[in-house]
């Protein structure tokens, strides 16, 4: 059927004037830089600024604080946000899928408390080797996950119910499992210990890793500038990528420079390196997989995405069961952090501190629109206050009420923008 | 229509039950120790009694809700773990209307209760504080010292940094970095410490005091990442600050013999059942926090500081833990060095 | 209008569908051969957009059957639709407004290579695919919320082109298109038919029925109101089967206008 | 212009035949109880079945925990689960509007808490006027809703961000205003005390109270049925309207009779009353009042609401505003039955039952759907659940488990109706 | 027709409105009479319905400026709109999906008595409403949601029939509407202009603006491109005006349809 468009039919030839590709009133960017600076300020006008609002407030957050404690910039003090970054970083990215998807999950907290909890008991109480016992607790929360979205999905509770139920429940089964102990330290030089405990010493690991992400990200998009160029389509101008990777190189090897150089420095985080990862293969699958285009799609326009064959029940559950992992996943850096597992763990705020993650990094409570690094960034903006406030020494109540005067604040710039974009018809 | 004809609170029906409301399940003690313990006894002294038991997590709208319940259901004595000891005025004065009896257990409730068993909470405090002086050695003057306080919302949190302060602002150089953390949350307390650090460089402190182990193993993860090395004391005996205390991380732990409290309480609470004299189990008399309530009968206890020297002759003679609990494989060594077998 | 005689490709028998207290279909039938394009009429609300989503899976039926070339199946979800063969443009578009040109005209059928999506492969195809439906869209790069009613029309049709189809159903295709672009249709539905293809077409538009059509069927309050062969029946019967009377709106307008006409 | 379609143009005459008014193909309800009975099934099988599955799930939970325990049913504790739901039952009503409006409150808890702390600083540390205070204390909640729909409306920051922020700040402004008190009590006598202490301990309190709840219900459907009668519009048969009030009759004085009988009964407690004015208010503003269509639209198409001339800002503001109202209100009624204000007051897992109160009760957490008294039936279900659990002294962790569990098949039944539905295209 | 030479209710001056990267209108001029049909016609995408959104205010315009009976009025939001006297509909109809027909139709001007909704009396204006525009629709108390595309547009179109505007805006009114639907609206324009309201439609219909409108405004690609008087214009020279060429696929399907039936 496909040639039905392809080939004009027989009198095809008489529609001599084919139609021009560009629409004459899409304002075409300039080539070079001048270009790229017009369409910025048109953008910046225009209220589509993408991440550069929490980027500001990430750029304000630190020059505050290190204002009030010269010590909040120090290689420690970043290493520490990067690690604490991680660990919840990595529930988020889960959220980030549910977001999309249009949906909620409340039960990440309880799942995290139950990842800990089964790989504790596997590995401390019951002596079950390092990499089997993690590997089973991810899976546990990957069963959980599921569960959450057969009952979504298939039997049609609201996920709201359905997590919420989890949330509960879960954390009943965290304390069971814990059983008679209030926590179960990790031993030393287990793998949970690593994972927020180790660093790549040798310097070559920062330096290294942040050549292998400017190469990979400037090769990607020269390979995709010469591929649309190939099949003329309008593609990114060379300078734009020069720029753009540019400003990639620039904060990685300063990031890089930070971890590795100065007095106190230790080195590369491994908990930050497995978060880098998990983002790129998320993103990869958000982006560049048809399951992540039936996410948005899902997201969307469930019933659109129903009607075009996408089997929207297995997109939902699939999503949940990976929020689920990741979840677990998470729960064991939090261990990890704490020492060990403990009863309480993934109670509090965590719930909270990962969805505001997610959402202040930009994606949409909606459905539909989201990006996988919105993990990263606001959870930086999270940790990064919170760093800073605990340098303070700021008592507990008012701490709470700074951070939630800083996370509307990191909001409100986007939001502003947002509003523009708006009254421009566009959100 | 014929509802409620198990007969409720108006006679003295239920006289066979014996409530028991504990304040959280998050750390160790309260349903691995207290509660068992407190219902063998009870079993011991009574055999046809029942125990009804429920836990607040923490939260103090449960926990009345939970009272309710056993006033309800014309249970006539409630041993009673308040969650916010303060809070429990007008539920004691109601359920003393209707003649049910409350033993303060653990934590002094307000309000006209039978009797009170317990360790002093600010006493507590004083004891983490002298641990840490202790353990500090003879540099404790010189020293610097990190304060990691339990939660704000919770009511005994406060005691017990009240205790401690009394020692440590006289028995330290100073109090260098002071922290409330929520819901005493250990990988919260990870990240204060961690932040205290950051701030005050790696010799900016010489000790660090944690209000419970739970905390300290936080505190202890983040201290080993920056390779720092000092004394840290917390609270509670729980295994895992045992095996901490043993392994030479952690300096000590405040060790509260909750078998003869909880004991105590059960006798306590068996003969208030059973309208006997309480007297002989009560040789002191307290007054109310508020100062509003006189003269209840008492029985304290005292807590003990455990180090790494005197775990074998209280933790284990006392069989909190079998050494086989706290001597797992990587601690075998270090058990052995302490004498423990 | 080859094949009149050969088993038709879909056949609906005794359709009926209720909708809580409301009940849509009654007793529906409806046949379509291959190379035959069906104009499915009706007043508004007689059930012409339920029967097609009967058929194409969004609702599946209370009574009756489908038959596909000549077996009877079962339809319950769209995807039992499509394999068959079955691609549907609905009324109500079913476009995700998030998503960008390209990425709904693939949705479902998404073009990879080394399973990864060839997002270039795509946008290439989808300028095609609109090019040739004579549509100007200022970028395929943009959402399709950012559309005007026209263009998500144009888009909602070529994702129905993708694939192979054997039947194609198209719901009041051209109701939002210019002059030009209903043109462009109105060949698309001749190639269709030319192509072998089964074509369903609902339309009020009668110009348009008559001009491609082969049959017309009548739905009336959710019941068969006659099938017409387009080249011996005249507008005005075809119109009084939609209505359901010789007098309605339309001749009084007609007489009305008339008059006025005269007394100038 | 209303003319031009209510008096027909000049040659309207023409038109003779007028379309019938009723469709031919709606399925028409026979008269009497016959036409009752089919229309039940018909939309039993059709999965309408309203707020049927939690009345079930209601009667199913009190059979369980009455073979359980045979003081579920007593006069006292059926008095303990009323004045339990109350409060709570207060908040989720602010909750369903503000899901009905689409969004979401994060901050009800910590709202609760600011307004029980704001009480009882001003009544019990500062010695103001019980009445006043309690003014004050509510008001206070007024303005922190208010606050929280400006940013929202006004600034287009999300309702989750803005509530998330509310959620931390306010929990910190609470536990600084309680200052060094760990909690205040409430004095003996005091307002806030008779909230949920006091009972109408007259027999005449419940049944009067009853009688007139009959009536008023009796009377507006009769009512409605005369007018509609007289405009010629379809109007309910009498027998429905007999049914129907025969079955809030039997409700009402059933539980009336238990609250007044039975031994130990102490007649009707004063939170319900407060809850039920609440809930009836509530109700008519939702479905009687230009603000409460205002609402619902806003809910469904905000757009369309806007082109429509509603000021959406406005809606959205008075919405939060209300939810942060009866959320400070709520907290009064926590804060009497804990015996003070507390710094945790609000904590822990308020929210959550406040917001699964709503959603079990119908309310959709999409936006446009949902009835005010979902927050009673729903809390009702909570509390029982709870009640039920206290009174069996189940170890905690148990109890979530059995928590989650029982939230999952109340709403389960009601989700698998409205799959039924959804099949049927109407959900 | 009447007052031609009076000040118009309406008129836009130099109007100018972009949406991000795209122009989607350049400049723009209209005038619209009391008592007078003005069509407004143009290509999918060229920008009618972005023209007709800013003088109802969902989009506020970028330049130029609005003039309302002789005086330049700002127009931000519906609301400013709807207080000078436009009433609207809109192509994409925006109604509330989850409100009944009865509450969608009385939306922003509910009746009330002692401030407490009547239901009564608005479900009865609701039905004579609906049956002047001679549609059926099971209940008036069912949701939007559950319509079909044409009851859905009538509801739209009442909608607008309530209060008492001075211009009334039909963007693409009978585009999902039967053939007798049709008629009745075509009848309501004429009912509209003859008691002197002002009136812009939107149709790609041209059998229908010429039965009804008095001038034609072509727009192409954001721009103005001719004001033509009905009378005295050709079919075929609007569409030259909307397509921007003689030769499109309009005329180029004609010529094919004339050789074959030429060669029957
Ligand atoms: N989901 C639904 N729930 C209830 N009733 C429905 C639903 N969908 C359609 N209907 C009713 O079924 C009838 C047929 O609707 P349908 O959409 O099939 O009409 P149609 O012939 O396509 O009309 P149009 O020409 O206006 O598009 C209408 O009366 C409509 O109100
Ligand atoms: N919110 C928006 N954001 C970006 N572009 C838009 C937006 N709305 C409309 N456009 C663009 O503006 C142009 C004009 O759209 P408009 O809806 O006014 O067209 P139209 O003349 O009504 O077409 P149709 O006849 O198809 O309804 C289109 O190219 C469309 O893509
Ligand atoms: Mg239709
Ligand atoms: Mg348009």
């Amino acid at each position: 059927m496909s040639d039905l468009t392809k080939t004009p039919a027989p009198d095809a030839e008489q529609s001599a004037a084919p139609v021009p590709a560009v629409d004459p009133r899409l304002l075409v960017r300039e080539e070079g830089l001048k270009g790229y600076w017009t369409e910025f300020t048109r953008k910046v006008r225009g209220g589509e600024l993408g991440s550069l609002p929490v980027f500001i407030g990430l750029i304000v957050i630190a020059i505050v604080f290190q204002s009030q404690n010269g010590n909040f910039l120090s290689a420690s003090s970043v290493a520490n946000i990067a690690v604490y970054t991680s660990g919840l970083g990595i529930m988020a990215v889960g959220i980030v899928f549910v977001l999309i998807l249009g949906e909620i999950d409340l039960s990440v907290g309880s799942v995290a408390g139950v990842g800990a909890a089964v790989w504790a008991v596997l590995n401390v109480s019951n002596g079950m080797n390092d990499w089997l016992a993690v590997a089973i607790a991810v899976l546990s929360g990957l069963a959980l996950g599921l569960l959450h979205g057969f009952f979504f999905a298939k039997i049609g509770v609201p996920a709201f119910v359905v997590t919420l139920a989890g949330f509960l429940g879960w954390s009943g089964l965290q304390i069971w499992l814990m059983g008679q102990e209030g926590s179960i330290n990790a031993p030393t030089g287990s793998v949970v210990e690593h994972l927020t405990g180790y660093y790549f010493e040798d310097k070559a690991a920062a330096y290294g890793l942040a050549l292998v992400a400017v190469l990979a990200y400037a090769g990607s998009l020269l390979l995709d500038s010469k591929r649309r160029k190939a099949a003329a389509l309008p593609a990114r101008p060379v300078s734009e990528i020069v720029l753009r990777a540019g400003f990639v190189a620039v904060l990685c090897f300063v990031v890089a420079y930070v971890l590795n150089e100065p007095a106190g420095a230790r080195g590369l985080p491994l908990a930050l390196v497995l978060f880098l990862a998990v983002l790129v293969v998320a993103d990869f699958v958000a982006r560049r997989t048809t399951f992540g285009r039936q996410v948005f799609a899902v997201g969307g326009n469930a019933e659109a995405a129903r009607r075009a064959g996408i089997n929207v029940d297995r997109v939902r559950i699939l999503v949940f069961g990976l929020s689920g992992l990741l979840a677990a996943f998470g729960g064991l850096f939090v261990a990890s952090l704490s020492g060990g597992a403990t009863k309480s763990l993934g109670g509090g705020n965590t719930l909270m501190l990962v969805i505001a993650a997610a959402v202040i990094g930009g994606t949409s409570l909606f459905g539909g629109r989201g990006k996988v690094w919105s993990a990263l960034l606001g959870m930086i903006v999270i940790q990064s206050i919170q760093q800073g406030l605990n340098m303070l020494g700021m008592a507990s109540e008012i701490q709470y009420m700074i951070t939630g005067a800083v996370l509307l604040a990191a909001v409100v710039i986007d939001s502003v923008s947002r509003r523009t974009q708006k009254t421009a018809g566009r959100a | 229509g014929k509802a409620g004809d198990g007969d409720t609170a108006g006679g003295g029906g239920d006289s066979k039950t014996i409530g028991l409301l504990l304040p959280e399940n998050k750390t160790t003690r309260y349903e691995t120790f207290d509660r068992p313990i407190i219902e063998a006894k009870i079993e011991e002294l009574c055999g046809d009694c029942e125990v009804k038991y429920n836990n607040a997590a923490q939260d103090t709208e449960t926990q009345k809700k939970q009272f309710d319940a056993l006033v309800t259901q014309g249970v006539k004595v409630i041993i009673l773990d308040a969650v916010d000891y303060k809070a429990t005025k007008s539920w004691v004065q109601q359920a003393e209307k209707k003649g049910v009896k409350v033993v303060a257990y653990d934590r002094l409730a307000e309000g006209p209760i039978s009797a009170y068993v317990s360790y002093d909470n600010e006493k507590i405090g004083r004891l983490q504080g002298e641990g840490l002086v202790k353990a500090l050695g003879a540099k404790a003057k010189e020293s610097n010292v990190v304060m990691i306080n339990g939660s704000p919302t919770d009511p005994n949190a406060p005691l017990f940094k009240k205790g401690a302060h009394s020692v440590l602002d006289t028995g330290v150089k100073k109090v260098v970095y002071e922290q409330d953390i929520p819901d005493w949350s250990p990988d919260e307390a990870n990240k204060k410490m961690g932040a205290a650090i950051d701030s005050l460089g790696k010799n900016g402190f010489q000790g660090v005091y944690s209000a419970n182990d739970g905390m300290a193993g936080g505190i202890i993860t983040a201290l080993k990442k920056q390779g720092v090395k000092v004394p840290v004391g917390g609270q509670d005996a729980e295994l895992a600050g045992l095996q901490r205390i043993l392994s030479g991380e952690q300096a000590f732990t405040i060790y509260k013999q909750i078998k003869p409290e909880a004991e105590t309480t059960a006798e306590i609470a068996v003969k208030l059942l059973k309208g006997e004299d309480i007297a002989s189990l009560t040789p002191t008399k307290v007054t109310s926090l508020t100062g509003e309530f006189k003269d209840i009968p008492a029985k304290l206890y005292d807590a003990q500081i455990v180090t790494k020297e005197n775990i074998a002759s209280t933790i284990i003679a006392d069989k909190v833990y079998k050494a086989a609990d706290i001597c797992t494989a990587e601690y075998q060594a270090a058990c052995a060095a302490a004498g423990i077998k | 209008m080859i094949h009149v005689f050969a088993t038709p490709v879909l056949a609906l028998r005794g359709v009926s569908k209720r909708f809580g207290a409301v009940q849509a279909l009654t007793d529906v039938d409806l046949e379509i051969h291959a190379g035959e394009v069906v104009a499915l009429v009706g007043d508004n609300g007689a059930g012409k957009s339920t029967l097609v989503k009967t058929i194409s899976g969004v609702h599946p039926i209370d009574e009756g059957a489908i038959e596909w070339e000549g077996d009877e199946v079962k339809i319950q979800r769209p995807n039992d639709a499509q394999d068959l063969g079955v691609a549907t443009v609905y009324q109500d578009l079913a476009l995700c407004d998030n998503l960008d040109v390209v990425a709904n005209l693939f949705l479902g059928s998404e073009l990879k290579s080394l399973s990864v999506l060839d997002e270039i492969a795509m946008e290439k195809r989808a300028k095609e695919l609109l090019d040739t439906l004579s549509i100007r869209i200022p970028s395929v790069r943009i959402p399709v919320a950012a559309l005007s009613g026209g263009q998500r029309q144009v888009v909602a049709i070529a994702r129905a082109l993708i694939g192979d189809p054997k039947v194609v159903i198209l719901d009041e295709p051209t109701a939002a298109l210019g002059v030009e672009q209903t043109a462009q249709v109105l060949d698309l539905v001749e190639r269709l038919r030319e192509r072998g293809h089964g074509v369903i077409l609902i339309s009020h538009n009668m110009a348009d029925v008559r001009a491609v059509a082969d049959k017309v069927a009548v739905l009336r309050l959710g019941r068969n109101n006659g099938v017409f062969d387009v080249k011996d029946t005249t507008h005005e019967t075809i119109i009084a089967a939609i209505t359901g009377a010789t007098d309605n709106a339309v001749t009084r307008r007609q007489a009305r206008t008339a008059t006025k006409e005269d007394a100038k």
